[in-house]
């Protein structure tokens, strides 16, 4: 059987694949998909550690979880667009008008 | 109470809400071509007030109360009722309310404005949700069944570039947040082997080595709740949300979100991480919301003391009473019998607040609604066009500053005060520090309303439509601001009970 | 460990087959480049306008629909599986239908929504028509 | 019979109600709602002074009345507590506003102003948050009134909102209170968390408790295992703050000149004889824990002796006729201080008695004079008006007499037993003899201001048109001015110490009698018990009691008159003139007269110096530090409402890095990286 470190480190690389992602993109497309990234790397966690511990909770959390992931990715699509819309352009960074 | 009734029933308050709202997309669905915003306002504050009625009914029965057999859990454990869930539920539901009434005069020439009644009914019934999970799987589903409608309910305003920016702003932090938030549930269920809030209890104070890896997630955790609760490094969504959205929006989310932010952070910190446990196991996060609170209330206070438009000074000083609340967690010791007081003054402020800071929006709401501008020089010499309406935000703005004799002024001092019981003295001097720099800018609006001449004579002329039920709204706010003066017993005693029951 | 031998020998067969068959046939086939060839393939039809066009809205809320419904799919699943040991173990069938029916009976109110929101409805979009008859004067 | 105790709260609740019908109802109302005003404190004075016979009577009241919230750790109630003290305190604010609501007749409503009900609502509010902070019987409660009466003066301060000038002062006045009230607060708190308890009577108060602690039965909390004693003062001087923001002593003092922008009738009732007055009450209502901290009395003394005097010195350069008086009005409250620091409550109340009496008349002479000039207020504009109204000249002049301490006037007998207080206290004391001289100092200075007003305002001739002929006055101008007149020379009778003590007569010092309890009143809460509880003892000049006091009376009488006489020489002819190094050139004037005069320039010229010195200070320095502080908090604000950029990708980088700090907070402190 894997040593649960090994997920551990797994997940916690992909998470943080996602977390660069995020820092580094200023596409709202790469952002959702930085997101889901880091989720996914959740979703390892609790898949592995039911497994780990013998215990269901962890898969259908897991399940959930994905569900949740695209019922997000629906919603931020949806602010995409309407984003194209308003800005012409689905950059982040451009949408500056509220600050300071 | 739960002797004769079936044990479901301790929900009912969420599930009138969530009915209230497919209850909606039903009619819609039916009759979609036509604009019944009247009657869809209509539903959806009886929705809310029928679920208000029913937890103040409960509250007053002692559903979940220790006197009548204690706190009620379904779902093998993973939801529980009891007084801070009841306690929370009328806030909520009471927001709710206030919000639709409102949204009614607001969104009176949008096309389809039945989205945005359900969409705002199905975040409470998540927030009714947070209220009662005790299992961090119902934290999660619940937490995003609150900030999914949420972020459309922000950018609902499609064509409005403001409302559009506040809304990917919205929506890209808090996507980030909860992921985060996710990942440290994640390393706690590593840790610990399960989800629900006793279990996890059980298990933190024999980590041994795995207590690195629950501390990141607890870590992790805190930072979820933050975003939620807009606390500093979390908050940077909330100024921009709260600006650019429909105002309405922004009463609900400031209130009522934030709210379930706490609600969630006083149950998973008292409940799954109970402060004796983390402590042993080296896991400090008392410390960590200790800091929170200064740098929030610190920041939000300063902040607001420079802005311009009213809408962002609220949402600074939203940012700011977030600090407060935060107290309520950040001034607990281990074993001291005044970690009560301390968390029921910071769910009394909550209740407050809900009513006082909702009112302030909805006043912004109308303002918008008006077609005068957002800055404080817009609101210049309003009071004689609209005297009734100042009056009751010159209450929610003394009152948010803290000013005896308001409401805010007891649960505020009730704060303070139980922080320095604890032994937290320099939370609370800063607190007070923060309170007098807060009445710099909260006195600003009352002086532009009051004393100002408007900067034309013609600049007022915009104010030529009375939208009554914002009236409503406003003045019910307001009248809720006041009785809580003599209310405030019962209040405060409410919210220590259901305190107590945590420790 | 001798699992993860046969697990890779498998992979590599299968990356060392189509690489060599696009090799082979690289290697054999006569080059006649031709304008005809790189055109975009559009099922015999010559394309017309350019690659990059604008989508039609409705595109992507049909696809934000299918997300959703199809996601919320995978929560059936398990639910599935366990139907029937379970009832054969005694569950009562009201416990176990009724929470799935309630869970599909929101989605159902949901999708009926969309559908007379006019989320679905594919021709209504004046753009969506005038870009139909222009195209149609073209051809 | 009726319990004249039951009517406590409607004492409170009528002015109350008056406000409540000037808000509503005010428009439809004749005069503005003025008479609703008049007949709710009219019923307030009499009430007052039915509750006052009660405790004559031999009876006290102290009772919770509503409770409000009951926490866990504490409860927040309302109560009454009636004791000679606030018995007397009841029926000089009730009385002073009274008749403050019928010279507002005359100010207000015929000089046709508009939004009178705005007015009356606001002087109704205000009486009514006041006599509950004189009725309050805990320190919480008492700190709600107290801000109530803030607020209050902040509306009735900016009553002329139009103008540039009163709101900014308005502002001000509630900005310097507040934070002196936000020391208090804390103050509060402290109190709590230290006792458990704000009750300021009966067995369980905080005094009591205090008292015991020190005297080593009972356990209260300190911080830190804080010593005592120290940590009782730290208390103390916390209360403080708010009293020395309220009662406008050194250095919270600025906002009351500038307070002046209000309405006439509105500084008398403010800023003369009831908000001003609601710190020293706040004192004298805590004395017995005041008492027991040597410390905090030794700085109520000396920060009152040093207001007493800094405030009179500037009083001299003001040309102003509300000015003088605003200044006048610092400086004896510093006296009251400086009664209550030397140990003499007694003294304390008394001069708040009489001054209360005599300041008001001041003030609404003043604005008598006011109507009559057009609302033009220098002084070198006016003159002669003696004649033209007399009635306003002599009853200005009883409280002019009485302001400068002059024999036998209400203001003689209570300054003079102040200072003797001082005198007797101080001479262990080298502090407390530090305030004592100040506070001397201040009493030529003081009968110089005074007739230099006096004399500018009403004698020589008419240096202007209007004041040739000014407005005349109607009965409700009169009528208080009258009252006020009489009560400005009687007063001072009701506690004559010094002829008790040189003549022998026994039982003629009545409010000596009436604050130790000799009617009635609570254990505990009498004059007696405080000297009891306080670190001084007495020490005497020239061999005895009687020869002290001889000798501190004929001091003070002494160097009032030669203030007074100094005013005569430089003021009291037919055309004053500012820079009085004139009257030095002529040529007619004999030559010890002319080496006289040079003196009394000279001495001008440096009272002037160092009054012109005052006043830079106070408008330099204090105003600066008061601005400097909420620039450097804009200063902050701005900078911090510079990291939110607009741009989402830094909010998330920042949002990371905020998470690496706590994860890395925690983790050091949790040692996981171990």
């Amino acid at each position: 059987m894997v040593p649960p470190e090994w997920y551990l480190l797994l997940a916690s690389g992909v998470f943080c694949i996602g977390l660069f992602g995020i820092l580094t993109r200023s596409d709202a497309l790469y952002f959702l998909m930085s997101v889901e990234l880091m989720m996914n790397a959740a979703n390892v966690n609790f898949v592995a550690f039911s497994l780990y511990y013998g215990d269901l909770t962890g898969q259908v959390f897991a399940l959930f979880v994905i569900a949740l992931a695209a019922a997000e990715v629906a919603i931020g699509i949806g602010i995409i667009l309407v984003l194209y819309r308003n800005f012409g352009d689905i950059d982040v960074t451009v949408p500056t008008e509220m600050r300071w | 109470m739960s002797s004769v009734a079936p044990a479901w029933s301790a929900l009912s308050p969420a599930l009138l809400l969530g009915l209230t709202g497919l209850a909606l997309l039903l009619v819609d669905t039916i009759r979609p071509n036509e604009r019944s915003n009247t009657s869809m306002a209509v539903v959806s504050a009886l929705g809310a007030l029928a679920s208000l009625s029913v937890t103040v009914w409960f509250v007053i029965a002692g559903t979940g109360h220790a006197d009548t057999g204690g706190a009620i859990t379904l779902l093998e454990g993973a939801v529980k009722v009891d007084t801070m869930s009841l306690f929370f539920t009328a806030i909520f539901a009471s927001v709710t309310a206030l919000v639709v009434v409102a949204a009614h005069d607001y969104f009176h020439d949008h096309q389809r404005p039945a989205a945005f009644y359900s969409l705002t009914l199905f975040a409470a019934t998540g927030m009714a949700l947070l209220a009662v999970a005790n299992s961090l799987a119902i934290v999660f589903v619940a937490l995003e069944m609150v900030s999914l409608p949420s972020y459309a309910l922000v950018a609902f305003l499609k064509k409005n570039r403001g409302s559009v920016e506040a809304g990917l702003k919205y929506f890209l932090i808090g996507a980030l947040s909860s992921a985060v938030f996710l990942f440290g549930i994640s390393l706690v269920y590593a840790a610990t082997g399960s989800l629900i809030f006793g279990e996890v209890a059980g298990q933190i104070e024999s980590l041994d080595t795995l207590s690195g890896v629950a501390g990141i997630g607890i870590v992790m955790i805190v930072g979820g709740v933050a975003f939620k609760t807009a606390s500093v490094p979390f908050h940077f969504w909330a100024p921009e949300a709260y600006e650019g959205a429909p105002a309405p929006v922004s009463a609900f989310l400031s209130s009522a979100s934030k709210a379930a932010g706490f609600v969630v952070a006083f149950r998973v910190f008292t409940e799954a991480f109970p402060l004796g446990a983390s402590l042993a196991a080296d896991i400090n996060w008392v410390l960590a919301f200790g800091v929170l609170a200064a740098v929030t209330m610190t920041l939000g206070n300063f902040a607001a003391a420079v802005q311009e438009e009213v809408k962002r000074m609220l949402a600074y000083s939203s940012i700011g009473h977030a600090g407060y609340a935060l107290i309520g967690l950040a001034a607990l010791s281990a074993g001291s019998a005044g970690n009560e007081a301390v968390m029921g003054a910071a769910m009394a402020h909550l209740l407050v607040y809900g009513f006082m800071n909702t009112g302030a929006f909805l006043f912004v709401a109308m303002a918008e609604r008006w077609g005068i501008g957002r800055t404080f020089e817009d609101y210049a010499g309003l009071a004689r066009r609209a005297p009734v309406a100042c009056t009751a935000m010159a209450v929610f703005m003394f009152s948010l500053a803290g000013l005896p004799p308001f409401a805010g002024f007891f649960s505020k001092y009730f704060l303070f005060m139980g922080a320095i019981e604890n032994g937290f003295l320099w939370l609370a001097g800063l607190g007070a520090v923060n309170s007098v720099v807060s009445l710099y800018y909260y006195s600003r609006v009352v002086r532009a309303m009051f004393l100002d001449d408007p900067a034309t004579p013609s600049a007022l002329d915009a104010i030529d439509v009375r939208p009554t039920a914002l009236y409503a709204a406003v003045v019910f706010a307001a009248v809720a601001t006041v009785l809580l003066l003599p209310g405030f017993g019962p209040v405060i005693e409410a919210a220590e009970a259901a305190a107590a029951a945590l420790f | 460990m001798s699992d993860w031998i046969a697990i890779g020998a498998l992979a590599a067969v299968g990356l060392l087959i189509p690489i060599g068959m696009m090799t082979v046939s690289a290697l054999l086939r006569p080059s006649v480049p031709e304008t005809g060839k790189s055109t975009t393939y559009e099922s015999g039809e010559t394309p017309t306008g350019g690659t990059r066009i604008r989508f039609n809205i409705q595109y992507y809320m049909v696809a934000l629909l299918f997300v959703v419904f199809d996601i919320e799919t995978v929560l059936l699943f398990p639910w599935a599986v366990i139907y029937r040991p379970a009832i054969e173990a005694g569950v009562p069938m009201t416990d176990l239908l009724w929470p799935m029916l309630t869970f599909v009976g929101i989605l159902a109110i949901g999708l009926g929504w969309a559908w007379r929101t006019g989320a679905v409805e594919w021709a209504r979009s004046s753009r969506a028509a005038s870009r139909k008859t222009e195209r149609d004067i073209n051809t | 019979m009726v319990d004249a105790f039951a009517y406590v709260p409607a004492v409170v609740l009528l002015p109350f109600f008056s406000f409540l019908v000037a808000l509503g109802a005010g428009k439809y109302l004749p005069k503005g709602g003025a008479f609703g005003g008049i007949a709710a404190t009219a019923g307030s004075f009499l009430l007052s002074l039915w509750i006052a016979t009660a405790v004559a009577g031999g009876r006290a009241y102290n009772e919770t009345l509503y409770t409000w919230a009951a926490g866990d750790q504490f409860e927040l109630t309302f109560g009454a507590l009636i004791d000679p003290l606030s018995a007397l305190m009841l029926v000089i604010v009730t009385l002073v506003a009274l008749l403050v609501h019928v010279f507002s007749l005359g100010y207000m409503n015929d000089e046709g102003e508009t939004g009178l009900p705005r007015y009356y609502a606001g002087l109704g509010l205000f009486t009514a948050s006041m006599l509950g902070f004189v009725v309050a019987d805990n320190l919480l409660m008492a700190f709600m009134f107290f801000e109530l009466v803030g607020l209050c003066s902040y509306l009735l301060i900016g009553f002329h909102f139009r103008e540039p000038g009163p709101p900014s002062a308005a502002k001000k006045a509630f900005l310097v209170t507040r934070f002196g009230d936000y020391f208090f607060l804390v103050g509060v708190v402290a109190v709590f968390a230290t006792f458990g308890t704000a009750a300021f009577a009966g067995e369980g108060s905080f005094p009591a408790l205090a008292e015991a602690a020190l005297a080593g039965s009972g356990d209260v909390w300190t911080p830190g295992g804080l010593e005592l004693q120290t940590w009782l003062t730290v208390v103390g001087l916390l209360v403080l703050g708010g009293v020395v923001g309220k009662s406008a002593q050194f250095p919270l003092h600025t906002w009351l000149p500038d307070a002046m922008e209000g309405p006439t009738p509105v500084s008398a009732l403010i800023h003369a004889a009831t908000m001003v007055a609601a710190g020293v009450y706040l004192v004298a209502r805590m004395y017995g824990f005041y008492a027991l901290t040597p410390t905090t009395l030794a700085v109520i003394a000396f920060i009152g002796g040093f207001t007493a005097l800094f405030a009179a010195t500037m009083g001299v350069v003001k040309d102003e006729l509300k000015q003088v008086l605003a200044y006048s009005t610092i400086s004896q409250y510093g006296y009251m201080m400086l009664a209550l620091g030397a140990g003499g409550y007694v003294a304390a109340v008394f001069h708040l008695t009489t001054h209360a009496f005599f300041k008001a008349l001041l003030f609404l002479g003043a604005g008598s004079v006011i109507i009559a000039m057009h609302h033009n207020e220098d002084m070198w504009d006016m003159g002669g008006l003696k004649s033209r109204m007399p009635v306003t000249y002599y009853t200005f002049l009883a409280g002019s007499l009485a302001l400068a301490g002059i024999f036998p006037f209400a203001g003689f007998w209570s300054k003079d037993e102040i200072l003797y207080e001082a005198l007797v206290h101080g001479l262990n004391e080298p502090l407390l003899l530090g305030g004592y001289v100040m506070g001397l100092l201040a009493v030529p200075v003081t009968a110089f201001y005074t007739f230099r007003m006096v004399f500018l305002t009403f004698h020589g001739e008419p240096r202007t048109d209007l004041a040739a002929d000014p407005e005349p006055v109607r009965w409700n101008v009169k009528g208080p001015l009258t009252v006020l007149g009489s009560l400005a020379v009687v007063t001072g009778f009701i506690n004559m110490v010094p002829v008790q003590k040189v003549l022998g007569l026994e039982g003629i010092d009545y409010l000596h009698r009436w604050l130790d309890n000799e009617w009635g009143g609570i254990e505990g809460l009498s004059s007696h018990h405080y000297a009891d509880l306080g670190p001084y003892s007495s020490g005497y000049i020239a061999g005895g009691e009687v020869p002290t006091v001889l000798v501190g009376a004929a001091v003070s009488l002494g160097l009032a008159l030669a203030g007074l006489g100094l005013a005569w020489r430089l003021y009291n002819v037919t055309s004053p003139t500012e820079h009085t190094a004139k009257l030095g050139g002529i040529k007619d004037v004999l030559y010890n007269n002319y080496y006289l005069d040079e003196l009394q320039v000279w001495i001008a010229y440096r009272t002037e110096d160092i009054a012109g010195g005052a006043d830079t200070f106070d408008q330099g320095i204090i105003d600066g530090v008061v601005n400097g502080v909420s620039s450097v908090s804009l200063l902050g604000g701005s900078r911090v409402r510079r990291i939110q950029t607009g741009l989402v990708t830094q909010y998330a980088a920042m949002l990371t890095l905020g998470l690496i700090a706590l994860l890395v907070l925690l983790g050091v402190n949790g040692g996981w990286f171990l």
